[in-house]
């Protein structure tokens, strides 16, 4: 296996993140944004794997694991019951149009290249290239979070960015396990106060979306 | 034999535990003041034993007194938490199995604000901020009422983003020092990072910096990062209020200053001192501004700690040994001072029932003692003398003058402006009649005056080791 | 007994000078009523009608309003205290006299204020509105020509180089000082301020007890008796203080200054009695000339006084060449 | 050693304090508080008066306290010794007087802590030798004062001025902090010694200037600074007024002289044009808005704002000589300022006091509801006309005296080599002048409207004497007040170390001219003797009543009014309070008032009562402070909507700062 063949298939994997972020971006029904997040979340742990493969390092593997069962199966899976049964199935409305939302997801996926590129040679090119990836999907996960106003696609959003973080972190040569069981430790509990709160949500406002948790915002009643 | 450094750690876990086991509300707010009094007797016991360092778990001059300042301002809130929740018990907002959830998570939190002072792997702070984030998330909707459970949520999302934000400028100083270190845990220990800074690579460094900042600087609470904050204060319980202001907001910001350090090692990083000051000095004045318009009295404060926030990165952004030696100071007798404002606050909205400004009135007829608390510590948190949050705006100002005038106009407007709301509000609530029911305050006014009487001390005279501490510390900020 | 001769010499200087103002003044006052009859055709009072009235008010009984206080009886001595020992200070026949130095030209002036100030508030004992209109229109009076005359002593002093009288009038008298626009500005605001402070027209008239106009007769309305003879005496004397001044400051010549022997202070006698005598001419000549003005006009008047000393100090700069 | 005593009386102020909260629970306290803090103040007294007539050398006293490697540096100069002689002696005679007065209080818990503690404030600004234990002190000052501004919360009114003066005294202090900042450079050298001995340059030197100015200005009472006293000084107990306008207007002037001229060293010429255009201002202004005043509290603050220009008159006149090397004018106009000092902590103590009696017994403060106290006051009325007259500058009496000497150092003025400066003098004269003059129109009102007259209300037909204490502490400072007039020599004597170790020069010594007169420059110059004036005075005054008593008649008959011939036996027909400044409103209400009259008058064969309604505004509420209020709440509900985003909203803000950021980092490469 030779160096650049290795460096070749990360990049492939890594690139076909972000173009599954852009999918995401770009996605406005709601089932078909969790499909998308299950194939980013496969494109993760196939990178991570890769990763644990040309790094020698098995730990990694693990992550991969982590990343395919949890974000690739059970997450999509539970999301797709709690949307089926709030019955919000049907098409997302966008805060901003597609169009401008996409020319802001260019503009980052450049801002990401021209952060990391010139770091010195210090840092190797796979991991610089790595990162650049990984900066660019943790953005667009970012711009998704702020472009949706569905709770459910706002946690989709989050996850997105997480998955640019697991990205990075496995780039980083040799980074011990023990934050790897804290990203997994903390999307864990990420994932259950969340579902704490979308089942509280619900509970309480028969709808997640966000915006209509806004009007009880302690000082609004008494405005001017 | 346990070390001192052991036990702030296990025994907040230990506590935990238990705590969540025990169903009895009283026995447990008596084993949380039990476990809280423990660890801050381990924590001043730091003092007596040798400095320690792994690359896991440091103490040094700049942890070994927030450790104790940390651990004593949750003992004091517990004593304080103790008696208040009896009440908040008997007015139905909680009941006995949240009680025991309240407990728990007061301890888990605790323990992990230690963790994350008492790191020095990178990694393990970020964990330790994060779990006391969570552990807040989860006090702050406690109450579960639609405006409590809007305010955890907003917390909780803001939160999220600043955790991942953290997490990625953590990976990439870990990226930049392990060309340096070598892969593993030494190229995660802090101490070892500032030693190999001035080889690391600039540009990926400052790259870090900027999430972190934008990452723990959302837990700082600074403007534009604040937004969970004032909520987040408001509607949870007071002693979280307290604790979330005196402390944790502390303990990012340490993180944060952690970083710093690193930066301030290699000269040829991006100037983050520029960025801390204008953060700072946006989240001064607009905190100041939003102090006016405030009608809910935790609010209130919890804009006066954005404020504080923004004072202190400034101080730490103008750097210098002045400069940083105020930021220190500050931070030290923010915490002091704006736990024990929450303390009032939480009396007065426990005798008048309400947390509304407007309700508010006539305090000083009605409540001396407690008008007499609460001006303190408002005069105290304004920055005014002979208090200690004085001392350190003294020197902040006067140095930032010499050196940057128009900083230090910019500081010195948005000190007025806070000040003006302060007062304004502060003297509504203490003079003309009273209003609202005159009850007896139930719960101990001990650690109220107990932290003021520390603020005023530090105003008239400071502790030499402090001092020394300080100003090592302020040697390392750059 | 040479050095107690010389004191006592100098005493009785001082004490011909104190009881030289109190003598000269009712007949200025005379003087002044007869020319202003003259003028207006009618034939007056004798020269000496206001010794005769003098007389006459202190042998009357005093007539006090139920609730005058100590003050209301006081104020007149008080009065002609101070304008009795300002004019006696002020440099008349001879300069440098005994206790010339105890007071200079601003401190004169401040005693006048003094005795103003006692005057208006016995004006508001009583309680009545005529009191209080005729005090409150005399301080107004007197706050607008204080900085006026306050600048007229200022170029005088610039001149001079000294506040103190006796030093100006020797200055003048011996350097050759010349003709400055500067003086005679402050001449003319000096006037203008003797003419205020002295309540005649065209600020106040004298003879009136026109309600709405008058000033200093308001003030002293309800008095009678020896307390009005005491404030008539006053005003007497004040109209004499401010001659002097005006002859102290602007025409020292036949003084007697250094030289103090007999002559010379008979020279310096006569010269100020035909300097008062010509002033006392010129006042009611002046005053038939004009109207009396409104009220709300004399902040003009007085500004006019204020402008022309102004400029008689900026001008001083211009000529002197500080 | 007597830096050290002064230090003591501190504490025992404080001691005094702490016990205040104690006792302040028993009617008795009332008169151990105030006797203890007399007594303190008395010992600090001495201690000061001790330290200045025996002309000791400063001492220094440095405590473990303060600022951590500077420690509390406390020194005791003739400067601070004159100060002190102040302050202590305002505080005792405000001691003394509130042990009578105080026995009204009602709310004692809100007096008697405070008190003290702000007399221990007071003490500890002047002996402060490092900025920050100045600062402490200077705030802790405001601090107790601000509480006992508060002592009667109620009155909306007082909340107000309890607001306005926290807010401009904190300012002041930021701005005394900044000039602190600039001398002690960014190495922090905090203490007074390590700022004498470093000198800025000009422009840092006038910057100072200017922050003190506005800094202590602010304090003392400087337009447009001045808003917040008019408001403070009458809110609070009469003898707490009288500290405040006697004694904390003379404080924040030592900060200002002890900045100034102690530690920036020389002064830039066109900085005293500043200092003298503000101060000439300050006392037209200042004493204009007296006459405007109906209540009586308000009027004497408003007054003090006068008397703080005409002070700042005579400290910018040194400044300018001093600019120019000319040290016996600068020490001259010096001397003029710190005697005005002494004499205003007299004067304006004794009429707060007056105006405290008059509160007392009428419950009034009002001028219109009074009338006629003379003859049921008569002792307060009697030493209450003291200080009238002393304030009016009014020979023989001590206002005058320092004014005098204030007028001599202009008229040095034109010697200056400035053009600036040269114009300048005469118009400050002239000013100086003008507001010595409204000050006797004021005074008049005052007394005329309060004491004289027929009473207006039930109020002031029932006032009765006050109590002995009161009339002690009155008696005290008018006495004070004469011999200072007649004695002058002796005060400025006293005040020669203190001129001497600031501008390098001092007056001549006065002690042994003849007869007690005083000689600024030289007696061919001018010359001054209150003793001779005030005996030729009563000799004159005495001879004529001597004479016509005995010569002519003493008869005496009481009778009616005779008013022209109307008389009115209504009250309201008295010249009112507002009717005798009528005429000074009018002539300056154009340009310096924003007089809004309103007449309503009732068409005729209408029944209604005609209103007549005069309105005066400060105009630095109008163009200063008010749009200020509204800008910073307009910013305040601008910035407001912040508060009421979507979390959305608030993820894009973070979002946007992060790519700002980054964008900044990618442009630093």
């Amino acid at each position: 296996m030779t160096q650049s063949f290795g460096f070749d298939v990360a990049h492939l994997l890594a690139g076909s993140m972000l173009v599954l972020s852009f999918v995401l971006l770009y996605q406005d029904r709601i089932t078909a944004v969790l499909n998308v997040f299950a194939l980013q979340a496969i494109a993760l742990s196939l990178s991570v794997a890769w990763q644990a493969l040309i790094q020698d390092s098995p730990h990694l593997l693990v992550t991969a694991g982590i990343a395919l069962v949890v974000k690739g199966i059970v997450i999509p899976t539970a999301l797709h019951r709690i949307v089926r049964r709030l019955g919000i199935h049907r098409e997302i409305e966008d805060v901003i149009s597609a169009g401008p939302t996409m020319l802001t997801g260019l503009g980052l996926v450049a801002l990401s290249i021209l952060l990391v590129m010139p770091v010195g040679e210090t840092v190797s090119v796979l991991v610089r290239e790595d990162l650049a990836f990984a900066l660019a999907v943790i953005l667009l996960g970012l711009l998704m979070m702020i472009t949706r106003r569905n709770a459910v696609t706002q946690i989709v959003g989050f996850m997105s960015l997480e998955n640019g973080l697991v990205l990075a972190a496995t780039g980083a040569k040799g980074m011990p396990l023990v934050v790897e069981f804290s990203v997994a430790f903390s999307i864990l509990i990420a994932f259950i106060v969340f579902g704490v709160f979308v089942f509280r949500i619900r509970e309480r406002f028969d709808t997640v979306d966000v915006s209509a948790l806004d009007q009880f915002r302690g000082e609004r009643g008494e405005r001017g | 034999m346990i070390s001192p450094l052991h036990a702030i750690l296990l025994i907040p876990a230990i506590a935990v535990v238990v705590l969540a086991l025990i169903p009895g509300y009283r026995i447990g707010a008596i084993l949380n003041m039990l476990a809280s009094g423990l660890t801050f007797m381990a924590g001043v016991a730091l003092l007596v034993v040798p400095r320690y360092r792994s690359d896991v778990l440091i103490i040094d001059d700049f942890n070994i007194y927030l450790v104790i300042l940390t651990t004593f301002v949750a003992f004091t809130t517990s004593i304080f938490s103790a008696s208040y929740i009896g009440h908040e018990l008997e007015t139905g907002r909680l009941t006995p199995t949240f009680l025991r959830f309240y407990h728990a998570l007061y301890q888990a939190m605790i323990g992990a604000m230690n963790v994350a002072l008492v790191a020095n792997n990178i990694g393990l702070l970020w964990v330790g901020v994060e779990v006391a984030t969570l552990s807040t998330v989860m006090m702050v909707g406690i109450y579960r009422t639609p405006a409590a459970v809007e305010a955890a949520w907003k917390y909780f999302i803001l939160g999220s983003v600043g955790i991942a934000l953290a997490f990625f400028g953590t990976i990439l100083v870990y990226l930049v020092a392990q060309e340096v270190l070598g892969e593993g845990l030494q190229a995660m220990a802090w101490d070892l990072m500032v030693q190999a800074s001035p080889k690391f690579d600039p540009k990926l460094l400052s790259l870090a910096f900027v999430f972190l900042l934008v990452g723990y600087g959302t837990k700082v609470g600074l403007a534009p990062f604040h937004a969970w904050l004032p909520d987040a204060h408001s509607e949870g319980p007071t002693p979280i209020s307290a604790v979330l202001s005196g402390l944790l907001l502390n303990v990012a910001l340490y993180a944060l200053l952690r970083f710093k350090i690193i930066l301030a090692a290699n000269p040829a990083t991006l100037n983050v001192g520029l960025i801390m000051v204008v953060l700072g000095l946006i989240s001064l004045v607009f905190a100041a501004f939003m102090l006016y318009r405030r009608r809910d009295i935790k609010r209130l404060f919890a804009y006066s700690s954005i404020e504080h926030m923004g004072i202190i990165t400034f101080a730490f952004g103008m750097g210098g040994p002045l400069a940083n030696f105020a930021g220190l100071l500050h931070m030290t007798m923010h915490s002091l001072t704006k736990s024990a404002i929450f303390f009032a606050v939480g009396h007065i909205a426990q005798v008048k029932g309400t947390q509304r400004l407007a309700d508010i009135k006539g305090l000083s007829t009605s409540h001396p003692v407690l008008a007499v608390g609460l001006a303190l510590g408002v005069i105290a948190i304004a920055g005014l003398p002979p208090f200690g949050v004085f001392t350190s705006e003294f020197m902040l100002v006067s140095s930032s003058f010499a050196r940057q005038p128009w900083l230090a106009v910019v500081l010195v407007f948005g000190l007025i402006v806070a000040f003006g709301a302060l007062i304004l509000r502060l003297q509504d609530v203490l003079f003309g009649e009273a209003s609202g029911p005159a009850g007896e305050v139930k719960a101990t006014y001990v650690p109220l005056f107990l932290h003021l009487a520390l603020v005023l001390m530090a105003g008239l005279w400071l502790p030499e080791p402090v001092v020394r501490w300080f100003r090592a510390v302020a040697a390392q900020l750059g | 007994m040479a050095m107690t001769f010389h004191i006592a010499l100098e005493l009785i200087g001082q004490a011909i000078q104190m009881l030289l103002v109190l003598a000269v003044a009712p007949l200025v006052l005379g003087i002044t009523r007869k020319v202003k009859a003259r003028l207006l055709r009618r034939i007056g009072p004798p020269l000496w009608q206001p010794y005769i009235d003098l007389w006459k008010l202190m042998h009357k009984e005093a007539v006090l309003a139920h609730n005058a206080s100590w003050l209301y009886r006081a104020a007149p001595y008080l009065v002609f205290a101070t304008t009795w020992v300002g004019a006696a200070l002020v440099p008349t026949y001879a300069t440098s006299l005994m206790f010339s130095w105890s007071a200079d030209i601003i401190a004169i002036v401040a005693l006048l204020a003094t005795g103003r100030f006692a005057l208006a508030l016995a004006g508001m004992d009583v309680g009545t509105a005529f009191g209080g209109i005729g005090s409150s229109r005399e301080m107004m009076i007197a706050s607008l020509a204080e900085p006026a005359m306050l600048l007229v002593v200022f170029s005088v002093a610039l001149i001079a180089g000294t506040t103190q009288l006796s030093t100006i009038a020797e200055t003048f008298v011996h350097a050759s000082i010349g003709l400055r626009v500067s003086l005679g500005l402050a001449m003319f605001a000096f006037v203008f301020v003797a003419i205020a402070e002295n309540a005649r027209i065209p600020i106040d008239n004298p003879a009136t007890h026109l309600e709405l106009t008058m000033v200093h007769e308001a003030m002293v309305l309800e008095y009678s008796g020896r307390h009005l003879a005491m404030i008539e005496a006053a005003a007497a004397l004040k109209l004499v203080l401010y001659f002097s001044l005006l002859a102290c400051l602007f025409v020292p010549f036949g003084m007697a200054t250094t030289d103090k022997g007999l002559a010379a202070l008979a020279i310096g006698f006569g010269s100020y009695l035909a300097k008062v005598f010509v002033l006392a001419v010129l006042l009611p000549v002046g005053e038939t000339a004009v109207a009396k003005m409104r009220v709300f006009r004399y902040p003009i008047f007085l500004g006019g006084a204020f402008a022309a000393s102004a400029l008689a100090v900026f001008l001083l700069f211009v000529s002197r060449g500080f | 050693m007597s830096a050290c005593i002064g230090l003591w009386c501190v504490a025992g102020l404080l001691g005094i304090a702490a016990a205040g909260i104690v006792a302040g629970r028993w009617a008795v306290g009332t008169t151990l508080i105030y006797g203890a803090s007399l007594v303190a103040s008395l010992v600090g007294l001495a201690a000061a008066l001790w330290h200045l007539l025996a002309g000791a050398a400063p001492e220094t006293l440095s405590l473990a306290l303060g600022l951590p490697g500077i420690g509390a540096i406390f020194r005791l100069d003739a400067l601070a010794a004159f100060f002190l002689i102040v302050a202590n002696l305002g505080g005792a005679v405000a001691s003394l007087y509130a042990i009578g007065y105080g026995r009204h209080d009602t709310a004692r818990l809100r007096v008697l802590p405070y008190f003290p503690a702000y007399l221990a404030g007071m003490n500890l600004v002047v002996l402060a030798d490092d900025a920050f234990s100045f600062l402490v002190a200077w705030e802790f000052m405001s601090l107790s004062s601000w509480a006992l501004v508060m002592a009667n919360h109620r009155a909306p009114e007082n909340a107000r001025a309890g607001y306005v003066y926290l807010v401009m005294a904190t300012c002041g202090t930021l701005a005394l902090l900044l000039a602190f900042g600039l001398l002690a450079g960014p190495d922090g050298g905090y203490g007074f010694a390590a700022m004498r001995a470093h000198h800025p340059d000009t422009f840092t030197g006038a910057l100072v200037l200017l922050l003190a100015l506005a800094g202590a200005g602010s304090k003392a009472g400087l337009v447009p600074l001045h808003v917040w006293l008019p408001l403070a000084h009458p809110a609070a107990p009469s003898h707490v007024s009288a500290l405040m306008s006697g004694v904390m207007t003379k404080i924040a002037i030592y900060g200002f002289i002890r900045i100034v001229f102690d530690l920036v060293g020389e002064p830039v010429w066109w900085s005293s044009l500043i200092v003298l255009a503000v101060a000439a201002i300050t006392a037209v202004v200042g004493i204009l808005y007296a006459l405007m005043q109906n209540d009586l509290k308000r009027l004497l603050a408003y007054s003090t704002v006068e008397n703080v220009g005409i002070i700042f008159i005579g400290l910018g006149l040194a400044l300018a000589f001093r600019a120019s090397h000319m040290d016996l004018p600068a020490a001259l106009a010096l001397t003029a300022a710190l005697f005005h000092v002494f004499n205003h902590s007299l004067f304006k103590s004794l009429l707060f006091f007056g105006a405290g009696a008059v509160l007392t017994s009428t419950g009034e403060r009002n001028m219109e509801h009074l009338g006629g106290l003379i003859h049921r006051m008569p002792k307060t009325a009697a030493l209450f006309l003291v200080g009238c007259a002393s304030i009016s500058a009014l020979p023989p009496l001590n206002g005058f005296v320092s004014e005098w000497l204030t007028f001599q150092a202009i008229l040095v003025g034109p010697g200056l080599p400035q053009w600036g400066l040269r114009f300048m003098i005469p118009t400050v004269g002239a000013l100086l002048a003008l507001s010595a003059a409204l000050a006797a129109a004021c005074f008049v009102k005052a007394y005329g409207v309060a004491f004289l007259g027929r009473p207006r209300t039930p109020q002031a037909e029932g006032a009765q004497e006050v109590d002995r204490f009161s009339l002690a502490a009155m008696f005290i400072l008018a006495g004070l007040c004469f011999i200072a007039g007649v004695l002058p020599g002796l005060f400025i004597d006293m005040l020669g170390p203190v001129v001497k170790d600031i501008v390098g020069a001092r007056m001549p010594v006065q002690t042994f001219l003849p007869w007690a007169s005083i000689v600024p420059i030289a007696e061919t110059r001018s010359s001054y003797n209150g003793l001779l004036i005030l005996l030729f005075l009563a000799v004159s005054g005495t001879l004529a009543a001597m004479f016509i008593h005995r010569y002519a008649t003493r008869a005496t008959r009481r009778s009616d009014i005779w008013d022209c011939g109307y008389p009115d036996p209504s009250v309201a027909a008295q010249y009112s309070s507002s009717s005798f400044a009528m005429p000074i409103r009018r002539v300056f209400g154009s340009t310096v008032f924003m007089v809004r009259e309103t007449v309503d008058m009732p068409r005729p064969g209408e029944m209604r009562a005609a209103h007549f309604h005069v309105k005066v505004l400060d105009p630095a509420w109008r163009y200063v402070y008010g749009p200020l209020a509204r800008a910073v709440m307009r910013t305040a509900v601008t910035f407001n909507q912040l508060q009421f985003l979507t979390i959305r909203s608030y993820l894009t803000l973070v979002f946007a700062t992060l790519v700002l950021l980054l964008l900044v980092v990618a442009a630093w490469r």
